[in-house]
C-alpha cells in the first residue's frame, strides 16, 4: 500500500504519466514546491507604518507572526512611495532585528572600565535624581547682566530628528518646564 | 529654514514631492537626490520621461548626475556665484515673469535711503558693527517703516536671528494696512527693491561665474536658459536642494538665492515649481515644527530671550505683527501655555510667561559643546542622534563628553557617542583614558519604529501616522515612555518641594493615559493636545483660525492645529491614492497648514484669480461660488476675492490684498529682498567659504564676516586660508557627503549586515590627476589631514571628482568623504567629520561640511599617540608660517580702524 | 594590484577580477571588455573526487567489456582477473560520486527521474547497472554458483561498459566551459581510449604475462589513440586550447603524455617477458591516465576562469554564424508572438 | 516523439512548460531598463530579505560602487557599476554632455526560455514551474554542482556556508548547506499572486516585472525612443527568442556590449548540442566494445 504510493510520487512514473516526457516540469514538481505559500499570505496580521530612515516618508507594511516581525516592505498605497523603497527602508526588518540590537540597560560608573549591568527601574530612578540635583546645583534666576534666566545651562538634550511628533513635543515640554533650554537636534547638524 | 521662511512666510519646502512630475525642467542643487532620497525621486525620473529638463550642479559627478540630462561640476561653496549669475542673467535680459513680480513680490517696494549694499561698501551691507560683528539692520527697512524694539532686530520678525526655523517672515511691523508705505509700480525707482537687485548682481556675469564656480560658460548660460525657457505662463521649473547647501557658513544665503530666481521667474506657489527642501531624517521637520531646538517653541514660537520684555505684553507685542496671519500671535502662544500648564495658567499669572525658562543669543548644540569642553555642563541626554560621528570634529565632541558628570545615551545599538570611553581615536591615541573620566553614563536600549506608535513629518510637511507592529523586548523603550515616566518621577520627587524653582515643572500637565504592561503612554493622547481643544467642551479644534487668546483653547502646536479635528486622526488617514480623485491625494495622512499640500497656491492664479494657463492650473477663483477652489486646500482666505483691498483699520490676515498669496507676511507678498529677519545681510552675496584656498573675488571681505567662529577654542583650530603662508600645508578642497547605502553617522546601517556588505569600507573620492600629484593609487589607502585631525580612507580614483580650473590659473582639487564610518558596527573606518571645523552659518548655526580645506597624502595613518603628533605638527608647521605674516581679515582690519 | 584591490576576496569565495589599471576606475571602465575581468561562467564546484571517478568510472567501463571479450574468446585468467578489477572500481565509483555531493545524504534522488537532458543522470543509471551487473558477476564467479546468471549479468555489464566509460566525455562537455564545450567532438573519444588503455593497463598488472596480451595491446592502443586525439582536439580548440598548456593542466597534461607513452613502450617492448616491467609498464600508463584526466578536469576551471575565453570563442562563434543576443535599433526583432 | 523534437529542434517555448495543462499560467519575467537605473541596491536588499539569503561578505573592491561583485547563491539580483568617458547621449555636445557616464544594471537570472541548468540537472530538483520560470527546489537539491558550469550567465552557484534552512542530518550530511540556490523570480510570491520583491521595491522601475509579451512590446517601445533621444549604445539583450537559449525570461536594456556588464555577448544553452554529443558518445562506446573485441581475438590469433 504505502510502497504504492511511494511508487506514485515517484516522478520517473510521474513523467510518463503526466506527460511530462523530458521530467522538466510538473513532473519532477517536490512536494515543497506544490504546497508553497509566500510567507505575508500566513502573517497573523499587517500593520501601516513609515520608514524610519530618510524624509520623503515612504510607507511600509509590516507583516507580524507570533509575535514576531516576518518582513517587512512598501506599502502601495501610498501617494509618495506608492510601493517602493530604498536599500535602507527595504532593510527595515534586519535593522530592528540587527544582530547588534541592545536589549538591556548598560551602565558605566565613573572611572569604570567596563559596562556594568542596571535595572530599567533604577536607571530611571537614577536619572531623575542626577536631573534635579544637577538643576537644583547650577539654578540661575538672574544672568550676570541682571536679567531674567529661570534656567540651568548645565544640562542639555540632543536628538529628535529620528523621533517622533509627539516625542518631540514630550521632550520640549518636559525640558522647558525644568528650565532646561539646551535642546537640540540634528535640524541644526 | 529663515531662507524659505523670510522670502515666502513659512520654513517648509514649498511643493510636494509628487508634484516634480508636473514640471518641465528641475534644478538640483545642494543635493544628490538619487543617492539620498531614491523613492523621492522616482518623481524626477516621471517628469524626465515627460521630456523635462533635469539638471544637476555639484562638485561631484553622482548617481543624481547620472540620471539628469545635464550636470554642470562647480567648486564646493560656489553656488552662490553661480545663482547670482542666474539671477543677473535673467535681469540683465530682462526675462523676469513681468506680471507675477509685480504682483506678487517686493520687488516694487522702496527701501530705506540709509541703505548701503554690498557693492558700495567692498562686501559689507550697511549697519555694520565692527565691535560686535553683527549688523545693525535698521537701514535694510522698507522706507517709512518704523522699527520699534529696544533690542533692535532681534525683537522684529518672529526672532529671525535665532535659529533654523525661527525665520518666519512676519516681519514689517508697523506696515499700513498690509502695504508697504512706498512703491513704485514700474520698477524703475532707483532705491525700489528690483532695482537694488539689479546693482547688485550686475557684476556676477557668465564669465564671472565661470571663473569663480569654474564650470564653463556655455554650461552656465544652458542652465540659465534651461530655467527661463521653462518658466512663465505655461511652464515651471522648480528647485530641490538638501543640506548640500545649508552645511556651509553662507547655507542660508544660498537657499535665499535660490528663492530670489524663483520668485524673479515666478515659480512659487504653482503646480511643478517651488523649492523642495529635501530632508534627510524621518522627522527633522517634525523636530523643528514641534522643536527640539533652543531658540523655538512649537511651531515657531521665539522662546523668551534673557532680557525684560516688561512683561508678557511686551514680548507679544514684540513678536506680533499686526498684519498676516503673525496678527494672532497672542492665541498661539496663550493656547500653548494652556497645553503646557492648564489650569495652571491664567491671565492673572500672564499665563506663567514670567516663569519660562531664557535663551541667549546662541545655546545650540555647537555652544553647548564648548561649554562642556569648559566644564560648565554637567548632565546630557542624548535620544537618537550620535554627536561622536554625525556632528563636526568628532574629537571636540568626544573630548567634551568626557568631561561630564553624567550622560544618558538612548539608541538602539551602542553607537560611538556611548563608546567612546573606552573605544574612540582618542583612546587609541593616550589622549582619553577610561580610568580618568569621571563620567556616569547610562546606556538606554530604545524601541524601533515599529515598536511604538507616532507620527513622522516627512520633507513635504506631510504628518503620517506609524502603528506598532510588535511589542518592545527586554528594557527597550519609546521615548515616550522615558520622557513621560522620566517627567513622572521627578514630578513626584518634587511634590513636596516649596521651591520657587519647581513652580514650572509643578505646573507642567503631565497626564497622559497608559497601555500595556509597560505602561507606555498614548501617542494618540499626546497629538490631541498637540491639535489642540476647546477648554470646557473639550471639542477637537478644527484648525489654527479656531484659536482664541483668551485661554478658552488649548493647542501644543499652532500649524498642527486640526491634524486631529472631529476627534480623527487625521495623519493616519491611509486612502490609497488610487482611490482619490487627483494625483494630490489629500485624503492620505495630513499635511500642515490645514492639509495644504501645495503652499502660497493662490499664486498658481493670476492677480484676477484665473489660471495662468490650462497646462498649469491648479488653484483659482470661482467667481460663481464665489470662493476659492481646485485641486488643492487654498492657501487663501477661501471667501476673500482676488479683488479685495484691505480697509484703513484692517488687522492680521483681513490686512491682506485679496491679489497678496503670500498670507504669512506682513504685506502679503513674497520677498526678493529681505529687510528683516536675517543675520548676514538682505540679500545673498557671494563669500568664500570659512576655509577656502581663494580670496573672494568680488571683495576684500574674503568669507562672510557674520560667520560664527570659536577663535579661541583650542579643540577648533582653523587652516590657512586663501594665500596665507601655511595654506599650502592644506591646499585642497573637501567636502562630505552620504550614500545610498547608508544613514548619517551609521548607526541604522552599520549594524544592518545587508547594507553594511553594500559600502563596506571608508573610502575617498579623488581624480587621476590629484592621484598622480600625490601619489595615490586606486585600491590603496590615503590620509587625509586638517588642523582638526588625520583619517585615513581607501582611495577611489576616478573622473566624477573633477579638478577646477580657476580664473588665476589655479587647478583646484576636490577630495570627497562619505562620513558614515566609526568604531562600532558590523564595519568600521575614521569618521570624515574628525577633520571638520565648528564655524557655523550665522542664522542656523551649522557647520560647514560641504566646502573646508584638507591636505592628503598616501598610507595609512599613524597609529596610536603617534596620530595627534602627525596632525600637531603639520598644524604647527603651517601656523607658524602665517604667524610670520599674519593676514588679518578685513572684519578685523575694520574694528581696529573703527 | 589585484591583491591590494581585493584584500578580502577569498573571504566570501568571489574570484578577484584579473585586469589591473594604474588610472582611474572610469578610465578603466571606459575600454573595459569584461566587467572587471571577472569571471563570466562559474568554475565547477566539484572536487578530487570526480576527476577521480572519471579515472574508475573508466576502468570498470572498460574493464567488464574486456573481462567478456576474454572469456568468449577463452582467456579465463584476463577474463576472471578483468571481471575483478571492473568490480572493484565498480564499487569504488559511487563512493567517490557521494562524497562529492553537497548534501552526500540525498545521493539517492540522482534516481528521482530519468533525464535524457542530463549525462550526469544517465550515467547515474548506466553506472547502477554497469556496477550492478559487474559486481553480481563477480560475487558469483567467487562462489562459483548459477553460471547462466553470471553469464547474463557479465552480458549486461559489458555492454553497459562502454557507455559508462565514455559519458563523462559528454558531462563535462555539455557545460558552458569553453574548452570543454568546445571539445565536445573529441571528449567521448578521449575518456574511451583513456578507459581501454587504463582497464587494458591494470589487467597487465594484474595477469601473468602469458595471458595478459590482449590487455597489453589494449593499453598501446588506448595511449596511441589518446594522444592522437588530444592533438586534434588542441588544434581545433585553438586559442581556446592553450589552457592545456598553461598552469595546473599544462603540468598534468604532459605529465600524462610522458608517464602513459613510457608505460605503453615499456609494455609493448617488455611486458611479455618480465612480470616486473609489465607492472611497472602498467602502472606508469595508469598514472598516465589519471594524469589525463585531471588535465582535462583542471583545464576547465581555468578556462572558466578567464572571462576572454567566453568572450572570444562566443564573438567568434557570431562572427560565424550571425547569431547574437542582442537586439539594436535597426534591428527588427522577431514579434513577440514566439516567446510565451 | 516529442522527446526528440524538443532535442532536435528546440522551439521558442520553454521547456517542460507545456506539462502543465489547465495549471499553465501566462509566462512571466523581468525587463530591467538600465536607462533608468539609479544604482540604488534595494533590489540586492529586497531579495535578501524575501528570501532570507545570508549576507555575501564585506569586500571593499575598489570596483566602483559594486561591492558585492557578481550573481551567486548568496546575491540573486547583483548591481553592476562601470564608470565610462562617455557622453549618455549623443556626441557630447548637446543634451547629457557631462563627457562622463556611470552605467549601473541590475542582474539576475535569465530565467531561459531553453535553460541548461535545468536540463543537466540530474535530480529534477532544477524544474519549470507554471509561471514558466525555472526554479531550484530546496527539498530536492543534492549539491551535484552540475548546474553551476552547465549555466553560460553563471548565475548559480553552491552555498558553502552553514545551512540556514533544514540542515543536513549529522551521519552523512555536512555542516555546510551544499545546495545550489539562485533567483526564484520569487515563486512563492507568484503563487500568492504578489509580484517578485525586487521589483516591488524598485524605486524608478528599472525593474519591470509582468507578462513576457507584454514586457518584450514595452522593450521595443523604449528602444525605439531611446534611439530617437540619440542615447549612445542602446541595445536589448536576451530579448529575442531567436537567440541561443530562446530567449530570457529576464532580459534587458543595455547601454552597452554584454561583455562589459560581465554577460556572455552570445550565449548558447549546451543542451543545444547533446544529440550531436549522445551520437557521438554511442560512436565512441561502440567503437570501444569493438575495439576492445577486436584486440582480444586479435591475440589468439597471434
Amino acid at each position: 500500500m504505502a510502497l504504492s504510493k511511494l511508487l506514485d510520487s515517484w516522478p520517473v512514473l510521474r513523467q510518463l504519466r503526466e506527460g511530462d516526457p523530458l521530467g522538466l516540469g510538473k513532473a519532477v514538481q517536490s512536494p515543497r514546491s506544490q504546497t508553497l505559500v509566500p510567507r505575508i499570505d500566513e502573517a497573523e496580521h499587517v500593520v501601516h507604518s513609515i520608514c524610519p530612515y530618510c524624509a520623503v516618508g515612504c510607507g511600509q507594511l509590516i507583516y507580524v507572526s507570533d509575535g514576531e516581525i516576518t518582513h517587512i516592505e512598501g506599502d502601495p498605497a501610498s501617494p509618495i512611495s506608492r510601493g517602493r523603497l530604498c536599500p535602507k527602508g527595504q532593510a527595515s526588518k534586519s535593522f530592528v532585528q540587527s544582530p547588534l540590537r541592545e536589549y538591556k540597560v548598560k551602565y558605566r560608573r565613573p572611572y569604570g572600565t567596563q559596562w556594568e549591568e542596571l535595572s530599567l527601574d533604577d536607571a530611571m530612578d537614577m536619572i531623575a535624581e542626577r536631573i534635579i540635583k544637577t538643576r537644583a546645583d547650577t539654578w540661575e534666576w538672574k544672568t550676570e547682566d541682571g536679567n531674567p534666566a529661570n534656567r540651568t545651562m548645565a544640562i542639555g538634550n540632543l536628538g529628535g530628528a529620528t523621533l517622533d511628533n509627539e516625542e518631540n513635543y514630550l521632550i520640549k515640554k518636559l525640558m522647558t518646564g525644568l528650565g532646561i533650554v539646551q535642546v537640540e537636534n540634528q535640524a541644526r547638524i | 529654514m529663515p531662507s524659505l521662511g523670510t522670502s515666502f512666510g513659512r520654513g517648509g519646502a514649498t511643493d510636494f514631492q509628487q508634484d516634480l512630475q508636473n514640471s518641465d525642467c528641475i534644478v538640483i542643487m545642494g543635493s544628490n537626490m538619487a543617492e539620498n532620497h531614491p523613492v523621492g525621486f522616482q518623481w524626477v525620473m516621471e517628469a524626465r520621461e515627460r521630456g523635462a529638463k533635469v539638471i544637476h550642479v555639484d562638485p561631484r559627478f553622482t548617481r543624481t548626475s547620472a540620471m539628469a540630462t545635464k550636470h554642470v561640476g562647480i567648486r564646493a561653496g560656489s553656488d552662490i556665484a553661480f545663482l547670482g549669475g542666474v539671477i543677473n542673467y535673467i535681469l540683465q535680459n530682462n526675462l523676469h515673469f513681468a506680471e507675477y513680480v509685480e504682483h506678487y513680490t517686493n520687488a516694487p517696494v522702496i527701501i530705506d535711503e540709509e541703505f548701503a549694499d554690498t557693492e558700495e561698501l567692498d562686501g559689507l551691507f550697511s549697519g555694520w558693527d565692527p565691535e560686535q560683528g553683527e549688523y545693525d539692520v535698521q537701514t535694510w527697512m522698507y522706507e517709512g517703516m518704523e522699527v520699534h524694539g529696544a533690542a533692535g532686530q532681534r525683537e522684529e520678525g518672529f526672532d529671525p536671528t535665532k535659529g533654523e526655523q525661527s525665520g518666519h517672515g512676519g516681519g514689517g511691523s508697523g506696515l499700513h494696512h498690509g502695504e508697504p508705505p512706498a512703491e513704485d509700480p514700474t520698477l524703475q525707482h532707483p532705491r525700489c527693491v528690483f532695482q537694488i537687485l539689479k546693482r547688485h548682481y550686475q557684476r556676477y556675469t557668465p564669465d564671472f561665474v565661470a571663473e569663480t564656480c569654474g564650470c564653463s560658460v556655455d554650461d552656465f548660460v544652458e542652465v540659465a536658459e534651461a530655467l527661463v525657457q521653462n518658466s512663465g505662463r505655461d511652464r515651471t521649473s522648480a528647485f530641490c536642494y538638501a543640506v548640500g547647501w545649508t552645511q556651509h557658513t553662507v547655507g542660508v544665503q544660498m537657499i535665499r538665492a535660490a528663492a530670489i530666481v524663483q520668485q524673479l521667474l515666478g515659480n512659487m506657489g504653482r503646480p511643478g515649481g517651488g523649492i523642495v527642501a529635501l530632508r534627510g531624517h524621518a522627522s527633522i521637520q517634525g523636530s523643528t515644527d514641534i522643536p527640539t531646538l533652543y531658540n523655538i517653541l512649537p511651531g515657531y514660537l521665539p522662546m523668551p530671550h534673557t532680557e525684560d520684555y516688561g512683561g508678557l505684553d511686551g514680548y507679544i507685542a514684540a513678536n506680533t505683527s499686526p498684519t498676516g496671519w503673525w496678527g494672532h500671535f497672542d492665541a498661539y502662544f496663550v493656547s500653548l501655555m494652556k497645553a503646557y500648564f492648564g489650569e495652571h495658567a491664567s491671565a492673572d499669572n500672564d499665563w506663567l510667561f514670567e516663569s519660562l525658562p531664557r535663551i541667549d543669543d546662541d545655546n545650540s548644540a555647537y555652544f553647548t559643546v564648548q561649554q562642556m569642553l569648559e566644564g560648565n555642563v554637567k548632565g546630557y541626554i542624548i535620544a537618537g542622534e550620535n554627536p561622536a560621528v554625525g556632528h563636526a570634529n568628532g574629537k571636540a565632541h568626544r573630548l567634551g563628553l568626557a568631561k561630564l558628570d553624567w550622560l544618558v545615551v538612548r539608541d538602539v545599538v551602542e553607537i560611538e557617542s556611548a563608546a567612546f570611553w573606552y573605544d574612540s581615536p582618542e583612546v587609541e591615541s593616550g589622549e582619553l583614558k577610561p580610568e580618568e573620566i569621571a563620567t556616569e553614563i547610562f546606556f538606554m536600549p530604545a524601541a524601533a519604529h515599529t515598536e511604538k506608535d507616532g507620527s513622522f513629518t516627512n520633507t513635504q510637511r506631510l504628518l503620517q501616522w506609524h502603528w506598532q507592529a510588535v511589542d518592545p523586548k527586554e528594557d527597550c523603550r519609546s521615548e515616550l515612555w522615558f520622557y513621560f515616566h522620566l517627567g513622572r518621577l521627578i514630578k513626584q520627587k518634587l511634590e513636596e518641594s516649596e521651591d520657587e524653582r519647581d513652580k514650572l515643572i509643578k505646573a507642567l500637565r503631565w497626564e497622559y493615559p497608559t497601555h500595556s504592561a509597560i505602561r507606555e503612554p498614548d501617542a494618540e493622547s499626546v497629538l490631541q493636545e498637540v491639535s489642540g481643544w476647546e477648554i470646557g467642551s473639550g471639542k477637537f479644534l478644527s484648525g489654527y483660525k479656531e484659536l482664541k487668546a483668551d485661554g478658552s483653547t488649548a493647542c501644543g502646536c499652532w500649524i498642527y492645529s486640526g491634524c486631529f479635528k472631529e476627534g480623527i486622526n487625521q495623519t493616519a488617514r491611509k486612502k490609497p491614492h488610487w482611490e482619490q480623485d487627483t494625483y494630490v491625494a489629500p485624503e492620505w495622512a495630513w499635511a500642515w497648514p490645514d492639509n495644504r499640500r501645495l503652499l502660497y497656491n493662490r499664486a498658481s492664479a493670476d492677480p484676477d484669480g484665473n489660471p495662468w494657463s490650462e497646462r498649469k492650473r491648479f488653484v483659482w477663483w470661482d467667481a460663481e461660488q464665489g470662493e476659492w477652489t481646485g485641486l488643492d486646500q487654498p492657501d487663501f482666505d477661501q471667501q476673500k476675492p482676488p479683488d479685495y483691498v484691505p480697509p484703513e483699520d484692517a488687522e492680521a490676515e483681513d490686512a491682506i490684498a485679496g491679489d497678496h498669496p503670500f498670507i504669512m507676511q506682513a504685506d502679503g507678498r513674497s520677498w526678493l529682498y529681505v529687510p528683516q529677519g536675517l543675520e548676514d545681510g538682505p540679500l545673498p552675496t557671494h563669500y568664500e567659504p570659512h576655509e577656502s584656498p581663494f580670496d573672494n573675488p568680488l571683495y576684500s571681505q574674503r568669507a562672510n564676516p557674520r560667520r560664527q567662529q570659536n577663535k579661541d577654542l583650542a579643540e577648533d583650530p582653523y587652516n590657512p586660508v586663501a594665500n596665507e603662508p601655511g595654506s599650502d600645508v592644506y591646499p585642497y578642497v573637501v567636502t562630505t557627503y552620504r550614500l545610498t547605502e547608508h544613514h548619517t553617522a551609521g548607526g541604522m546601517t552599520r549594524s544592518v549586515p545587508y547594507l553594511a556588505e553594500l559600502q563596506p569600507a571608508m573610502f575617498c573620492e579623488v581624480h587621476p590627476d590629484l592621484a598622480r600629484e600625490v601619489g595615490l593609487e586606486h585600491g590603496g589607502w590615503a590620509t587625509i589631514y586638517t588642523s582638526r585631525s588625520a583619517i585615513e580612507a581607501r582611495v577611489m580614483v576616478t573622473d566624477r571628482v573633477r579638478p577646477l580650473r580657476m580664473k588665476d590659473g589655479r587647478t583646484v582639487h576636490q577630495v570627497g568623504l562619505p562620513y558614515h564610518w566609526g568604531k562600532r558596527g558590523l564595519i568600521t573606518g575614521d569618521s570624515a567629520n574628525d577633520l571638520a571645523h565648528m564655524a557655523l552659518d550665522p542664522n542656523v548655526h551649522i557647520q560647514e561640511v560641504k566646502a573646508f580645506t584638507c591636505g592628503i597624502r598616501p598610507g595609512r595613518r599613524p597609529r596610536g599617540p603617534e596620530l595627534p603628533k602627525f596632525v600637531a605638527e603639520l598644524r604647527e608647521q603651517a601656523h607658524s608660517r602665517r604667524e610670520q605674516d599674519p593676514r588679518v581679515e578685513p572684519e578685523e582690519l575694520r574694528k581696529t580702524s573703527s | 594590484m589585484r591583491e591590494k584591490l581585493h584584500p578580502l576576496s577569498d573571504l566570501n569565495g568571489k574570484p578577484p577580477g584579473t585586469t589591473s589599471w594604474s588610472g582611474s576606475i572610469t578610465e578603466a571602465g571606459t575600454d573595459m571588455r569584461s566587467y572587471y575581468g571577472r569571471p563570466i561562467v562559474k568554475e565547477p564546484t566539484w572536487t578530487w573526487e570526480i576527476p577521480a571517478y572519471f579515472f574508475t568510472g573508466g576502468l570498470a567501463g572498460a574493464s567488464s567489456v574486456l573481462s567478456s571479450a576474454a572469456r568468449i574468446s577463452g582467456n579465463e585468467t584476463l577474463a576472471r582477473r578483468a571481471l575483478y578489477i571492473g568490480a572493484v572500481a565498480d564499487l569504488v565509483s559511487p563512493a567517490l560520486l557521494i562524497s562529492d555531493l553537497g548534501r552526500p545524504e540525498r545521493f539517492h534522488h540522482m534516481l528521482r527521474v530519468v533525464k535524457v537532458t542530463s549525462p550526469m543522470n544517465l550515467g547515474s543509471w548506466v553506472l547502477l547497472v554497469n556496477g550492478g551487473a559487474t559486481t553480481t558477476a563477480a560475487a558469483l564467479q567467487l562462489l562459483g554458483k548459477w553460471k547462466p546468471l553470471r553469464i547474463a549479468a557479465s552480458a549486461v555489464a559489458a555492454l553497459a561498459g562502454p557507455p559508462l566509460a565514455t559519458y563523462t566525455g559528454v558531462l563535462v562537455a555539455d557545460t558552458a566551459i569553453p574548452v570543454w564545450h568546445e571539445g565536445r567532438q573529441e571528449l567521448p573519444w578521449i575518456f574511451g581510449a583513456s578507459a581501454a588503455a587504463s582497464a587494458g593497463a591494470m589487467a597487465a598488472m594484474f595477469v601473468p604475462p602469458r595471458d595478459a596480451g590482449p590487455a597489453r595491446r589494449l593499453a598501446v592502443a588506448g595511449v596511441l589513440a589518446e594522444g592522437a586525439l588530444m592533438q586534434a582536439m588542441e588544434l581545433r580548440l585553438g586559442k581556446i586550447g592553450e589552457v592545456y598548456h598553461e598552469g595546473e593542466a599544462g603540468k598534468f597534461s604532459s605529465a600524462a603524455k610522458g608517464l602513459a607513452l613510457a608505460g605503453a613502450a615499456l609494455l609493448a617492448r617488455r611486458g611479455r617477458k618480465s612480470r616486473t616491467s609489465a607492472v611497472l609498464g602498467g602502472a606508469l600508463v595508469c598514472a598516465g591516465e589519471v594524469c589525463l584526466r585531471w588535465s582535462v578536469y583542471k583545464a576547465g576551471f581555468q578556462s572558466a576562469r578567464d572571462p576572454k575565453y567566453v568572450v572570444e570563442s562566443q564573438r567568434r562563434r557570431a562572427e560565424r554564424d550571425g547569431t547574437k543576443a542582442t537586439t539594436k535599433p535597426g534591428d527588427n526583432p522577431a514579434p513577440p508572438s514566439r516567446g510565451a | 516523439m516529442n522527446l526528440l523534437q524538443e532535442l532536435l529542434e528546440p522551439t521558442g517555448d520553454p521547456d517542460g512548460w507545456d506539462a502543465y495543462g489547465d495549471e499553465q499560467k501566462e509566462r512571466v519575467g523581468f525587463f530591467t531598463d538600465t536607462s533608468v537605473c539609479i544604482g540604488c541596491k534595494a533590489c540586492e536588499v529586497a531579495c535578501k530579505e524575501w528570501n532570507l539569503i545570508p549576507e555575501d561578505g564585506r569586500v571593499w573592491t575598489g570596483e566602483s560602487y559594486d561591492h558585492t561583485s557578481q550573481l551567486g547563491a548568496n546575491t540573486w539580483r547583483h548591481v553592476a557599476f562601470v564608470e565610462q568617458r562617455k557622453p549618455l547621449i549623443g556626441d557630447g555636445n548637446g543634451d547629457g554632455s557631462t563627457g562622463l557616464r556611470w552605467l549601473m544594471e541590475s542582474d539576475v537570472c535569465k530565467h531561459c526560455t531553453h535553460a541548461a541548468c535545468l536540463d543537466v540537472c540530474p535530480t529534477g530538483s532544477l524544474f519549470r514551474t507554471e509561471f514558466g520560470t525555472v526554479v531550484v527546489q530546496q527539498d530536492i537539491c543534492n549539491g551535484c554542482g552540475y548546474c553551476v558550469p552547465a549555466c553560460p550567465f553563471g548565475v548559480l552557484d553552491q552555498r558553502k556556508i552553514e545551512a540556514t534552512t533544514d540542515p543536513p542530518p549529522a551521519i552523512l550530511g555536512r555542516k555546510e548547506d551544499g545546495r545550489v540556490w539562485k533567483c526564484t523570480l520569487c515563486y512563492d510570491r507568484l503563487k500568492g499572486g504578489h509580484e517578485p520583491a525586487c521589483a516591488k521595491a524598485c524605486p524608478t522601475k528599472s525593474i519591470q516585472f509582468g507578462p513576457l509579451e507584454e514586457l518584450r512590446e514595452r522593450a521595443d517601445a523604449r528602444l525605439a525612443k531611446l534611439e530617437a533621444e540619440g542615447w549612445n549604445g542602446a541595445q536589448l539583450y536576451g530579448r529575442d527568442p531567436d537567440d541561443g537559449v530562446g530567449g530570457f525570461g529576464a532580459f534587458f536594456l543595455l547601454l552597452d556590449e554584454p561583455e562589459v556588464y560581465g554577460l556572455p555577448p552570445d550565449p548558447v544553452v549546451t543542451t543545444r548540442d547533446l544529440p550531436e554529443m549522445w551520437t557521438n558518445m554511442l560512436a565512441a562506446a561502440g567503437t570501444l566494445l569493438v575495439g576492445v573485441a577486436a584486440l582480444t581475438f586479435l591475440g589468439r590469433r597471434g
